[in-house]
């Protein structure tokens, strides 16, 4: 090391003495360059996956460096897509880390004018309170008729046609259990 | 000793610039015929290469929000709305009770916008009678009502449509001129054969951007260096497809070996020619074009300037011996002149 | 489908490449458009009159696959003498009922068939969306029929069908849609060549053909079109939904719909399902063909998969402890009780009504009006910032300081940051793997429930009333793991596919289902994702290294069939009805079916089954009969019970429409869901005055660039930059006549709001002739919204909510407006000029179309007159 | 022009280009780039003024024409690297030594001039420091030194001063590129007039006489070398017309009144000044002028097209004969 190999390094002398006297390749190669590699080949761990937006369930490949998502681009495996992506799904990646997600909890009380922060367990509490007062507000047990109503109509429901069918699954189960039937999803719209 | 095809002339460039044994020469072939305009190419280029924010204005140009190749764009997709056929058994509107096609008009109002693109130049905006000329066709007489009947440009009422779509990106160039005259050897030809900017070289020197026929290479502002398509050169040495024709849905961008890649267009055009669609013709395929045939070449359905490309491009780099020779001669002039000058009878 | 559905065109691209011709019938050009074969330009709101044309040139050209059609379709049944036909009631089916404008659907019976066997009157059905029930199977209709072969009887259901389109004429088609004949004849002389033995087409709609007042009748008419060129349960052929949401196929499955629990078995309703037995009777219909016969099975599966050991035989399986419907509690009815203060709390998840559905204005008012809200998202949408953003605050009708709704906003966990399934639009399920942690405080709406599940639990742990037993009672117990102690999806997944309760092994198959409560299972069309205790749906074998067909990719239901109704790709003798279109066939040598896909056929029952005479349930389904679903093993060209608006599909104008129906005295769909609420107006169409008011026709759709109501890319930079402002598409012969220039503004009025957009004239839109008539149409965008990166006013805001009387979707692809150039006003002048358009259009006085107009005739129009 | 509902008619155009945008990106080299053609050719000028004073035993004249090489090239460093994009990485120029590029080429000048002029300039000094002591070698070393110094960069002068119209010409710049032929004698006769012009302002009067030569011959090669650059065809347009076109003018202006003065003015200090400024701004007209229209034609569709077009036609037609 030290100035020979500094000298060595240098383009010009690569120039000069190797086999791209133009300096338009070989000799003109930087350090970066050389260091290069593809960051999907440095991934830690890469997860197979499903483009979140339109329903023709392409597939996705998700690599992560550090903890965080390096990249995700199309699947070539999938029979549906064959590795191709749109421009919203090769955009995942930007909508999985884009700086304009929200990551903590937002309260606005009654009348309020500004967002306020909350502890994600005081958020969880206050919900649950909330749902079992509604419910038991409006309470229906019997029809006119004396028939089993079991059910609140004062609490609703509506999304998941981008949640998981677990997901969908326990919503409909706990809604049910606890009676709210006014549970609705983008399938309706 | 430097190729006697050096500077102009079919060459193969990676072992000109200094490869032994290099991997064969890969690139784009990029099928426009059926493009779709979808743009994933230009998303999944920004995802893999972290190519900024570009620009939040509505430009008019139909659906083309982007513009023009810049830094902060390596691949854009053009779009082109054209009183013209597009080979239809029944033309798209026939029947219907159309007037004069309004498409030259539009396309002179989208020459006129502009958005900052944070690159320099950028999206410069462009002449209103040339974007009409674009729509219109060459039959473009500049006069919706006076125009020859049957066009769709006619009084009678528009009846022919097509709307073309191309995905645009740096060709690659087996004489590249950004890469010559790159005075930091930032631009360097790779053994792929493919022209790069390397970042940790790149001084900003703006010097390659004048020097492109194409219009590609260009400026980011709050960066100061040059950018453009890399051909995924990280991806590539790993043996990975480019992002955007990795991600390209209908095969419009396809990579491979560049002599693989000619054939399949060959074959391609001779098909599109059989199924009557005579338009289709190949732009920057040949090795004995202006820049010695292009990494990235495409197939085009209209005349190339209507997609924003050079119709004839060469290498500035041809002419380099002619310019030094009448370089040396002024310089050598210079000197004696003031030979002279110095010389002459003392006043 | 290039527009907005990219990835899957690729197919289509490869179709075209093998010389398959590609039409696109579309009321704009395009991306599709310009790489189709044929364009065709067409009226929004009018696809059943275009598709009725193509029935009838079947039809009158005979052209239909006759071999078919006799063996696989309901058109040899004959229908009973009561049935009456549009043809003769100017647009009504016989049984139509004034007072509450339904179908008592008893007259469109079968013949010998005492009466449909159905629980439910149609008010009831309409209020219920019931017709959502029939997405897994067909409605209830008994087995046994009376044929006739030759298609010759006057009341079999061919030559019913043949009366029915027989006005639906190429010029009729010209007269109403605006298609030029000689294009409408290239199409249906295209399609009919291109299906029979050798070969199929196949028939792509997006969903935005359910968001009609008739669309349900519109995939119909696709149906019926198909079966009659033998284009169902084939390579190739069937009808195409172009979903929009990557699970929205799964959340029906698997429903968050009030009509609905998992396996499109119906939420008890309170006066036909008192009892568990009414219950599972009213789904298996006894006496009825077909695998709905095992209702109950599939039935008490469920409870025991909510209440687990709590659910006995002796308690029902605690059927009691289920909610009951009383009437409609959809999306559209529960925005109106918000407004009206009837609701208290509203959950929002990954979901964003502002901008996304119909009337973006009440729905805004809906939520102001809540007691609470909380809004699961990864963004700060707008439907979590009305009271700070929403158009209304700038008219003063929104004010924060008087806006007592409490908003909890929760962020989510984006999708790489949990694991579960996905079911996309063909019904295959396909498992995500976790890639990361969810940032902050973002969690899956799985950890939320669960949670909150517990909690709500813990809560009421001491709680001896009677209606707090069914959530002390639940089976609430899914292992957690991690730092945010999440339970676990596959534990889930798990019950879902359902198992064995004494082993615990998992079930493979629905057929393995016990009614007696020794198994259970969540989602009975799911059972066999979790065979053999594998996560099926997690299968990655690459397809290059499968059959086209690529069965070890994700699991589709039902039990990994790929094509549904795949009997039907082999002819009644069971051999491949060509080598060329081979896929599933009849192996007399092993006596089994088989082929490329999991036959969708008892695997042993050949060709020559015949049933007993009284046979029910799966024995019922004869060894030719494909529609193993159905009531009758047919497909239905027409539908003796189950569709609402009529056995048969039939042009109605849409609700908002500038023309008179050409069709018929009948101008829209009779039985359309209306809601008459203050809010809810809607503009005048014929036969009623001041249509004019309202003069052009828009419509709405995706940009390729965008995501539905763009909480999930207008906050996306590399894609709010690709288009990155609202705009309306107006074609050049409006924009001379309303004097609008290219990217300059205007507005769009309806009777519910005003919207402004940059304008952008191009040749992709052309006005249309229209029944004599030049009918302008604009196309808008629907994403925008005023949150994000990029925004606008949103497109929804337009419409009003008019509802399908099947499945109670909003017609929100088309309606009337007018077009004015410029920025649309501010403040109290934007509620003015909403005003007084509803003034000069008559209905200040809430008036509403007539629910029937076949008492005005209309000689312009009327060919009965 | 954009009232889509009107109808409003287009004028005709007799070429296409994508909504009428440039095909090319134009120069983003700014003003600096236009100055550094100046301020390199000046001090290649004042070296060569400097070393022919110094052969011809001119001391004053010499002073002044080293000074000039030295303010000339230290200006467009200085220039040149405020330019960059990334200033701080200037040296990165020497990581290469690309006879494709003529910046590589221009940058290995400078790196040979820069310090010869300095050394020369700086020798200058040599009478103000003191008889004795270490300084005192430096000034009894220092005019010998200054005289190699100042022969060996006049030696690659003329180099620096014509180096630039390759610069320019080696583009894709329509109006740059086909000036090729052209630029190298406008850009030599540019640098002997502006640094005739400061010789004529600074030196000593009695020693200007050569000056009135150079201007004289400077004006000779910069209109005999350089008067294609009008008659190339579409792309001498905006030599002609335009801001570009009257930059260029004016420079032909001020260079005739420069040269004319500078043969009438003999030994009026006045007129002299008068000629030297005029020969000075001559040069920073022509520079600029020369600079301006290739950014014109680069943004300007017409000439990539049009041209091309006509090259292809003409192909066309020689394939069909």
């Amino acid at each position: 090391m030290g100035v020979r190999s500094w000298f060595e390094g240098w383009p010009v002398y690569r120039q000069l003495t190797g086999t791209d006297p133009l300096g338009r390749g070989a000799a003109a190669k930087s350090d970066g360059s050389r260091a290069l590699t593809a960051r999907t080949d440095t991934a830690d761990s890469m997860a197979r996956s499903v483009c979140p937006y339109c329903a023709v369930g392409c597939g996705q490949r998700v690599f992560v460096k550090d903890g965080q998502v390096s990249q995700i681009e199309g699947d070539p495996d999938s029979p549906i897509s064959r590795g191709r992506l749109c421009p919203k799904g090769a955009a995942s990646k930007s909508l999985v880390t884009s700086p304009l997600r929200q990551t903590t909890v937002r309260y606005r009380r009654p009348y309020g004018t500004e967002w306020e922060d909350l502890d994600l367990d005081t958020a969880l509490n206050m919900i649950a309170d909330r749902v079992l007062a509604a419910r038991d507000e409006t309470w229906e047990d019997v029809d006119a008729e004396g028939r089993p109503l079991n059910r609140t109509l004062g609490i609703s429901s509506l999304g998941g046609a981008t949640l998981d069918n677990e997901e969908n699954y326990l919503i409909k189960k706990l809604f049910t259990a606890m009676g709210a039937l006014q549970i609705e999803n983008q399938a309706r719209i | 000793m430097p190729h006697a095809n050096a500077l102009y002339g079919p060459l193969d460039p990676a072992p000109d610039a200094g490869y032994e044994d290099p991997p064969p020469r890969m690139g784009f072939f990029t099928d426009t015929s059926v493009c779709i305009g979808c743009k994933a190419c230009e998303v999944a280029c920004k995802e893999w290469n972290g190519v900024p924010e570009s620009g939040l204005d509505l430009l008019g140009m139909s659906y083309d929000n982007t513009g023009a190749l810049t830094a902060n764009s390596w691949r854009h997709v053009a779009f082109v709305e054209q009183p013209r056929s597009a080979g239809w058994a029944t033309p798209a509107f026939a029947g219907d009770p159309d007037g004069p096609a309004i498409s030259p008009v539009t396309a002179a109002a989208g020459a006129r916008t502009s958005t900052d693109t944070g690159t320099d130049p950028g999206l410069e905006t462009g002449s209103p009678a040339a974007a009409a000329r674009m729509s219109g066709g060459p039959e473009f007489l500049g006069m919706p009502g006076v125009q020859p009947p049957g066009r769709g440009s006619g009084a009678e009422g528009r009846t022919d449509f097509r709307w073309l779509m191309m995905s645009d990106v740096c060709k690659h160039c087996t004489h590249a001129a950004c890469l010559d005259v790159c005075p930091t050897g930032s631009l360097f030809r790779t053994e792929f054969g493919t022209v790069v900017v390397q970042e940790d070289i790149c001084n900003g020197c703006g010097y390659c951007i004048s020097a492109c026929p194409y219009g590609v290479i260009d400026q980011r502002k709050d960066d100061g260096r040059a950018w453009k398509c890399t051909l995924c050169y990280d991806r590539l040495g790993v043996g990975m497809t480019p992002a955007c024709a990795q991600a390209c849905p209908t095969e419009s961008i396809q990579y491979g070996e560049l002599d693989e890649l000619r054939e399949r267009a060959a074959a391609r055009v001779a098909k599109l020619h059989e199924r009557g669609v005579p338009e289709a013709r190949l732009y920057g395929h040949d090795p004995n074009d202006g820049v010695g045939g292009d990494g990235a070449f495409f197939l085009l359905l209209d005349e190339p300037e209507v997609y924003g490309l050079p119709p004839d491009p060469i290498v500035t780099t041809r002419d380099l011996p002619a310019m030094w020779k009448r370089a040396g001669l002024a310089a050598m002039t210079m000197a004696v002149a003031t030979a002279v000058a110095f010389l002459g009878r003392r006043r | 489908m290039a527009e907005a559905h990219p990835v899957g065109f690729q197919w289509v691209m490869e179709a075209k490449r093998r010389g398959a011709k590609v039409f696109h019938v579309d009321p704009r050009f395009t991306r599709t458009s310009a790489l189709a074969d044929s364009y065709l330009a067409i009226r929004a709101g009018t696809d059943i009159a275009l598709l009725g044309g193509v029935v009838r040139y079947i039809l009158d050209n005979e052209l239909d696959f006759r071999e078919y059609v006799v063996a696989y379709t309901n058109a040899a049944t004959i229908v009973t003498e009561e049935y009456a036909d549009t043809e003769d009631m100017h647009g009504l089916f016989s049984g139509f009922n004034d007072d509450n404008a339904t179908y008592d659907q008893a007259s469109w019976r079968y013949e010998g068939h005492s009466q449909n066997q159905t629980t439910r009157d149609s008010e009831t059905q309409r209020e219920t969306a019931a017709g959502l029930e029939n997405e897994s199977h067909g409605a209830p209709v008994g087995g046994e029929t009376e044929r006739d072969e030759t298609l010759q009887h006057p009341r079999c259901v061919y030559q019913i069908l043949k009366r029915h389109f027989a006005r639906y004429t190429p010029e009729m088609v010209e007269r109403v849609c605006g298609i030029p004949q000689e294009k409408f004849l290239e199409l249906a002389q295209a399609w009919t060549e291109n299906s029979g033995r050798d070969r199929t087409g196949m028939l792509v709609y997006s969903v935005g053909w359910t968001q009609h007042s008739v669309g349900v009748q519109y995939i119909r008419t696709g149906a019926i079109i198909q079966l009659l060129l033998g284009n169902v349960g084939r390579p190739g052929g069937g009808v195409m939904a172009l979903r929009g949401h990557a699970s929205i196929q799964g959340s029906t499955d698997i429903p968050t719909l009030f009509n609905l629990l998992p396996g499109y078995l119906p939420m008890p309703h309170h006066a036909n399902h008192p009892t568990l037995d009414a219950w599972v009777d009213s789904i298996a219909h006894p006496g009825q063909k077909g695998f709905w016969g095992n209702a109950r099975t599939y039935g008490v599966n469920l409870l025991k998969a909510y209440w687990g050991d709590a659910a006995t035989a002796d308690n029902d399986y605690c059927y009691g402890y289920m909610p009951r419907m009383t009437g409609d509690h959809g999306t559209y009815q529960q925005v109106l009780d918000m407004i009206d203060g009837k609701i208290k709390g509203y959950f929002l998840l990954g979901q964003n009504p502002a901008v996304g559905s119909a009337h973006g204005r009440a729905q805004r008012l809906g939520m102001a009006n809540l007691d609470w809200l909380v809004v699961r998202d990864l963004f700060m949408i707008e439907s979590a910032t009305f009271w700070q953003n929403a158009p209304e605050i700038e008219t003063g009708e929104i004010a924060p300081e008087r806006c007592r709704t409490e908003v909890f906003f929760l962020p989510a966990a984006s999708h790489v940051e949990k694991e579960g399934t996905f079911t996309q639009t063909q019904r295959l399920l396909q498992w995500r793997e976790k890639a990361v942690e969810p940032p902050g405080d973002a969690r899956s709406e799985l950890w939320f429930f669960y949670h909150l599940g517990r909690i709500i639990r813990e809560r009421l742990a001491a709680s001896t009333k009677p209606r707090d037993r069914a959530l002390l009672d639940l089976a609430w117990d899914y292992p957690t793991h991690g730092p945010n102690v999440e339970p676990s999806a596959e534990a889930v997944l798990r019950e879902i596919n359902g198992y064995d309760v004494a082993t615990g092994r998992p079930l493979a198959s629905f057929t393995e289902m016990k009614d007696d409560g020794s198994t259970v299972g969540g989602c009975w069309i799911y059972t066999g994702v979790y065979a053999d205790g594998v996560n099926q749906a997690a299968r990655r074998k690459p397809g290059s290294e499968q059959s086209l067909v690529a069965p070890e990719w994700g699991w589709a239901w039902p039990a990994n069939r790929r094509i549904l109704y795949n009997r039907a790709s082999a002819d009644p003798d069971g051999n491949p009805w060509s080598e060329r279109k081979r896929y599933v066939w009849w192996d007399a040598d092993k006596s089994e079916w088989t082929g490329y896909d999991v036959p969708d056929f008892e695997k042993t029952k050949p060709p020559s089954y015949r049933p007993e005479r009284d046979a029910s349930g799966v024995a019922g389904i004869a060894g030719d009969d494909p529609f193993i679903l159905q009531g009758d093993g047919k497909g239905w060209l027409y539908a003796p019970t189950g569709v609402l608006d009529g056995p048969m599909p039939t042009h109605y104008e849409p609700v908002e429409s500038p023309v008179r129906n050409p069709l018929y005295r009948q101008q829209a769909n009779p039985t359309r869901k209306v809601y008459t609420h203050p809010i809810n107006t809607l503009n005048p169409s014929p036969p009623q005055e001041h249509s004019q008011v309202f003069p052009y026709v828009f419509t709405v759709s995706r940009l390729t660039e965008h995501h539905t109501a763009g909480g999930m890319s207008r906050t996306v930079s590399p894609l709010a930059e690709l288009q990155p402002e609202m705009f309306v598409e107006v074609s050049p012969e409006l924009a001379a006549l309303r004097g609008l220039s290219h990217l300059g503004w205007a507005h769009l009025v309806t009777s519910r709001a005003a919207v402004e957009a940059k304008v952008l004239v191009t040749d992709r839109v052309t006005p249309l002739r229209v029944d004599g008539r030049i009918i302008h149409q604009v196309w808008l965008p629907y994403h925008f919204g005023y949150e994000g990166l990029v925004t606008g006013d949103s497109a929804n805001d337009l419409f009003g909510i008019t509802l399908d009387p099947n499945v109670l979707i909003q017609e929100s692809k088309v309606g009337t407006c007018d077009v004015r150039p410029g920025r649309r006003p501010r403040g109290q002048d934007l509620v003015d000029l909403v005003v007084d358009y509803r003034r000069r259009s008559g209905n200040l006085v809430h008036r509403y179309p007539p629910m029937v107009t076949t008492d005005v005739a209309d000689t312009s129009s009327d060919q009965e007159a | 022009m954009t009232r889509g509902g009107e109808q409003l008619t287009v004028p005709p155009a007799d070429f296409a280009s994508y909504y009428g945008r440039p095909v090319l990106k134009p120069p983003v080299w700014k003003y600096d780039i236009a100055g550094y053609l100046f301020t390199g050719g000046l001090a290649a000028g004042g070296a060569l003024i400097g070393a022919g004073a110094q052969l011809t035993g001119r001391p004053g004249l010499r002073m002044v024409g080293r000074w000039t090489a030295l303010g000339g090239v230290a200006a467009s460093t200085y220039l040149l690297v405020h330019d960059l994009g990334r200033p701080t990485r200037f040296h990165h120029m020497l990581r290469v030594a690309k006879v494709t590029s003529p910046m590589s080429v221009g940058t290995w000048i400078l790196a040979a001039f820069g310090p010869l002029a300095g050394v020369a300039a700086v020798a200058e000094l040599a009478p103000l420091l003191p008889q004795h002591g270490v300084l005192g070698l430096a000034r009894r070393i220092a005019p010998p030194i200054g005289t190699v110094a100042g022969l060996a960069a006049a030696a690659t002068a003329p180099a620096l001063a014509t180096y630039t119209g390759v610069l320019l010409a080696d583009t894709a710049v329509p109006s740059w590129h086909d000036a090729y032929p052209s630029l190298p004698f406008v850009f030599a006769g540019s640098a002997l007039a502006a640094a005739s012009g400061v010789g004529l302002i600074a030196a000593p009067a009695a020693e200007t006489a050569p000056l009135r030569r150079l201007a004289l011959a400077a004006a000779a090669i910069e209109l005999g070398g350089g008067h294609r650059l009008e008659r190339q065809g579409l792309t001498s347009e905006p030599y002609t017309h335009g801001r570009s076109g009257r930059l260029v003018k004016a420079g032909r202006a001020l260079l005739a009144v420069g040269v004319a003065t500078a043969l009438v003015s003999r030994r009026s200090r006045v007129l002299s000044a008068i000629s030297g400024a005029a020969l000075v701004a001559s040069s920073v007209a022509t520079r600029f002028g020369v600079f301006e229209a290739g950014r014109v034609s680069a943004r300007d569709p017409k000439y990539t097209v049009v041209p091309q077009r006509e090259r292809l036609a003409e192909k066309q037609s020689a394939t069909r004969l």
